[in-house]
């Protein structure tokens, strides 16, 4: 184990905003395109929804 | 009212016309005809202040429209060959942005009757892209059921109407004029309203 | 006041709603200032030196290459006549449109220059500078820029002729922008430059707008 | 009167729907699972480098984003080739899929890179060509994605998307090699890791779990992309309409 | 053959008619050189070292903007549907227009480019090769260009667009072009840069035809 | 003999036309027909290899026209919206260099010839730019009588002509079409030539 406190697996060696700062960008990056994918999606289902609607009030 | 004097037009190297004179009244409906390439648009952006005449003035109630220029720009509105109507946004937002910057904003429901009235109540928040050219000429036109202007300036609004539409337009011609409004107009259709005699300028 | 809140808020939202234009410009910048390095070499040193102008002379370009959405859309179909056709005066609403360009297509400028900045090896003192200069100087770039706009509205070949009207009338703004980076570097200061930007940018900003709204008349008739 | 392929032409991109919807879960899950162990050797097991000390734990996310960046360009561009040598719609909408997380991908490698640089070289950044061809690959991301932007007709958006995808990769090992020439001409700055021998053992196993975990969010982020580009492309279609009501 | 010969003359006839358009490029190529001692400042060692890298940046941006011209018009007026149904190979004919586009917009620069060398201090020797290597990458420029140029054919934003295309494409020509350059600066030699921009040359030019081929037929739907 | 056979057409997100044959025969004469934007160009288009079908193919003389792409092309002219008249080259150097590209280069006194028949021979050498929109169409349509192709693809040929040139088209069509030729068009004006009865493909 390369760490006893927490403290210190925080403080990185020193290189906290390095490391963390790779890190956590990442992750918010890959939370972020995740959001993003989620709001395509409802969307995309809202246009195609009222595609649908349109379709059927035009038909009818 | 508004009146022309001895208005001569050049394009490029050729002049359009020379010695036009024009009155337009209270309640008067004028007419311009022409063939096409006569000068018709020429003439309607002179009257609106987009061109200079080469020669000659025009003066709305007696005032130059180029030294009344607010208060003439704030009685008139001009319908021109292209509809003026933002691709990207919906036609209810055209529609509301159009009177927002002529210095009317009108209220949302005012905007979508405006919309529903010429037959695009069901497709408000679309893109105008989306559109074909006919409703977006529509969108163009519901600005005259919202505009509180005195001269209605148009060119050619009729075109790429149906029938419908062309009579719409031509009912809310004559209510205009039946109120007083007056419009200067060109058009390649036949017009037809009722209990109106239009004046017409003949270009050639 | 009411016409031209609404004239910005529309422009900022065609903006959004075209994302990919303005994206499009900034990466641009970042391309430009990109290939001098690879065209001079890695030499830190030698790039440090040339930083301030690399950037510089990338903004003057992208601003150059983001006049075309100025006026021209508006020209096409037929806004432009109807803005003109208002009753509020030329002058306010091309302040505001111009303030819209800014805000879309120098801000973001702006924003991206540390990074750019960076990749030169410019310090954190140096940076300010920098985003300094660029903040005072893109305003002007869209000001006379719009003039240039206005005048080639519709005319084929526009992109190149309105750079060559433009670029001679950028030469000041990026004479003194880049002269206050290299005044940081160099240790010399940078005040006397950044005032005298400070001083164009309100000198442009009073006398350009008639200019444009002159420039409109003449191409719209 | 349709005829089979046809048929299976049409029908394609809807049991494609079906079928990623159950894929998806999977890949995340799949990608959480490594991550979590990647991210566990990466900060737990690999101990402490003696040289560059806990700065060197961004390998683990540097290396595997950067090898992911260019491996989706790869991917992207034989969907690419697939869709304008077949005419497969399905192909198209995968390569439009990949590219923002590839373009996130390569992004995430410079960033990770330049934070990097900082504490080892001094400098965020040098003109080194691998830096550089990594750039230029994020331009490259950026030109195919502002390309299908601008197009609105999807079918020639596909086409031409493709088609500069392809362009593009024909010209990566020249760029790749032209930048790689102009830099040793010069002396740049030499990147090199001093790792102990014993080290290179758990950092490769990182690395390599980490990549796959990368790997596997990539699938999952790109069947979601793609799923919902089909709706967006099949909403005139019958099975959408079906599927829609089915849900209701 | 006889088709080919006839599109040659007419391209370069109507160059001739429309000589504003490609002045216009040069004085581009000029001005965007010129702005680099004004950003950077008129230190002679520093404008030696990166005169190379300057006038390549600034030929890579003049062909960029020049590639509007290279399909736009024929699009918009309908030329261009009419040579895609000649019973010629596309690839013949293209491979025609790039030529002229490249006769029209990369050999003014050739030439010019002697004359702003001798602004940032370049010998006689270094010149030369400044020369050749223009005359072995502007062909590339141009050839690249096309595809990028066919892609964008009718898009909005197709300036600025072609550019975020383009550019990157054309890395490689900036890097060998402007190495030779510094090659022959250094007293390193540049052969081995201009012997790699001939075989990029080659390349492009046996590839390139088909690709704006498709990119066109993609284009024109 | 020029054939379609279960074309479909989807231009953005909408099927314009699905499951259309049509058949075109020596001396025949094939009138597309339809409303504004009911894809009469798109079918044009396809019919000349400038547009993919979605499903479906096209044949000349029984091979596909992608295959048979050089002898197609070398056979066909296509007359589209735009008139491919570049303005800054005379009305007699636009016609020259489009037999020259078509690989059928014309004499100088033909080229004059054509043209003279079509009204233009007091202005050959006027820049296109100084021509009137009817005049520019005049030019494009001059190719028409120096082509040796057997099918002629001819979208809204008609536009912006006066009475004297629609007659003269018409009768150029007639001749076409008793010589053996096939002639596809589409135009929203009525057509009659004398002893041929059109064809018709109604699209909607
Ligand atoms: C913005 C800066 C950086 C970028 C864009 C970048 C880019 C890349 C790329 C593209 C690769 C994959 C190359 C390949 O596998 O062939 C890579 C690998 C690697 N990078 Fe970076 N890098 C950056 C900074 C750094 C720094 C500062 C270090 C360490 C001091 C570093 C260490 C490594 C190592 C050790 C590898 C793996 C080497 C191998 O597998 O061959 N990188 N980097
Ligand atoms: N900006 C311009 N510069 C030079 N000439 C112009 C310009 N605008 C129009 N013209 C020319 O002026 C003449 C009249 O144009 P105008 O648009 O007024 O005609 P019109 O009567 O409205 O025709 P239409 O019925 O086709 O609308 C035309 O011959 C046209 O070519
Ligand atoms: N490149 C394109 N991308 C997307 N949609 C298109 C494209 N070209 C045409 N369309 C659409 O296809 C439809 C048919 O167009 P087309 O030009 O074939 O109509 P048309 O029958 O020739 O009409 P017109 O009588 O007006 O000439 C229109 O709704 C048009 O908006
Ligand atoms: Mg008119
Ligand atoms: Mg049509």
């Amino acid at each position: 184990m390369n760490w006893q406190t927490w403290s210190e697996f925080i403080h990185m060696g020193g290189y906290a905003l390095y490391v963390w700062g790779s890190f956590g960008v990442t992750a918010l990056l890959i939370a972020g395109e995740i959001v993003l994918l989620g709001a395509h999606r409802r969307k995309a289902l809202t246009l195609a929804r009222r595609t649908v609607q349109y379709g059927k009030a035009e038909r009818l | 009212m508004l009146e022309g004097k001895d208005l001569t037009c050049v394009r490029g190297e050729r002049t359009l016309f020379s010695h036009l004179d024009f009155v337009l009244r209270e309640g008067e409906l004028l007419l311009v005809q022409g063939a096409n390439g006569s000068g018709k648009t020429s003439l309607l952006r002179m009257a609106c202040g987009l061109l200079a005449p080469e020669f000659g003035e025009i003066s709305w109630r007696g005032e130059k429209i180029g030294a009344a220029r607010e208060t003439y720009h704030a009685e008139m509105i001009y319908f021109g060959h292209a509809p003026a109507v933002k691709e990207d946004l919906s036609a209810f937002e055209n529609l509301d942005l159009a009177c927002r910057l002529a210095g009317a904003p009108a209220g949302r429901d005012d905007v979508k009757g405006a919309l529903g009235h010429l037959g695009l109540g069901h497709c408000l928040d679309l893109p105008a892209k989306s559109l074909s050219q006919g409703q977006r000429r529509r969108v163009a036109l519901a600005r005259l059921l919202l505009t509180r202007a005195r001269l209605w300036i148009l060119d050619e609004p009729l075109t790429a109407l149906d029938q419908a539409a062309l009579q719409l337009v031509q009912s809310l011609l004559g209510e205009h004029l039946s109120k007083g409004g007056m419009v200067m107009l060109t058009t390649h259709q036949p017009v037809a309203i009722p209990g109106v005699e239009p004046k017409t300028v003949q270009l050639c | 006041m009411n016409a031209i809140s609404a004239l910005l808020r529309r422009e900022l939202t065609l903006a959004m709603r075209r994302r990919g234009d303005v994206l499009t410009v900034l990466f641009f910048f970042v391309i430009v200032a990109s290939l001098f390095p690879l065209g001079v070499g890695p030499e830190p040193k030698l790039l440090r030196l040339m930083g301030g102008g690399v950037v510089w002379v990338a903004a003057l370009l992208a601003a150059m290459l983001s006049l075309g959405r100025l006026f021209a859309a508006d020209y096409a179909d037929g806004t432009l006549e109807q803005l003109i056709l208002t009753p509020t005066p030329p002058v306010a609403w091309i302040t505001g449109k111009i303030l819209a360009h800014w805000l879309v297509s120098g801000v973001p400028l702006i924003l991206m220059a540390p990074v750019l900045g960076i990749q030169f090896g410019l310090s954190g003192a140096e940076l300010a500078v920098l985003m300094s200069s660029l903040l005072l100087g893109t305003p002007v770039l869209s000001l006379i820029g719009a003039i240039g706009a206005a005048l080639t509205l519709g005319l084929r070949g526009g992109g190149v002729l309105v750079s060559l009207l433009v670029l001679p009338l950028y030469i000041p703004v990026l004479i003194f922008g880049a002269g206050a980076v290299d005044g940081a570097i160099s240790g010399l200061g940078s005040e006397a430059h950044l005032s005298l930007l400070g001083g164009i940018l309100i000198l442009a900003f009073m006398l350009t707008p008639w200019a444009v709204a002159a420039a409109l008349r003449i191409s719209i008739e | 009167m349709m005829s089979g392929f046809n048929l299976y032409k049409y029908s394609s991109p809807a049991t494609f729907y079906a079928l990623a919807g159950r894929l998806i879960p999977w890949f995340y899950g799949a990608a959480a699972l490594l991550g979590a162990a990647g991210l566990y050797v990466s900060f737990f097991l690999a101990p402490t480098d003696f040289q560059q000390s806990e700065a060197y734990r961004i390998i683990f996310i540097h290396v595997p984003a950067a090898w992911m960046s260019m491996f989706i360009y790869i991917v992207m561009a034989g969907w690419a080739a697939l869709g304008l040598a077949f005419n497969t719609r399905l192909s198209f909408m995968m390569a439009s899929a990949l590219a923002p997380t590839g373009a996130m991908l390569t992004f995430v490698s410079l960033w990770t890179g330049a934070l990097w640089g900082k504490p080892t070289w001094g400098a965020w950044w040098v003109w080194d060509a691998r830096l550089t061809s990594e750039l230029i690959l994020f331009f490259l991301y950026l030109g195919f994605m502002a390309l299908q932007a601008a197009i609105d007709d999807p079918r020639r958006a596909d086409r031409a998307g493709a088609l500069i995808a392809l362009v593009g990769v024909v010209n990566v090992p020249i760029i790749y090699f032209s930048v790689k020439w102009w830099n040793t001409l010069h002396q740049g700055a030499s990147v090199s890791l001093t790792k102990a021998p014993s080290m290179a053992a758990v950092m490769l196993a990182g690395m390599l779990v980490m990549a796959l975990a990368v790997w596997m969010y990539a699938i999952a982020a790109a069947l979601s992309r793609v799923r919902c580009i089909i709706l967006e492309r099949e909403r005139n279609s019958q099975w959408v309409a079906q599927m829609l009501e089915a849900e209701e």
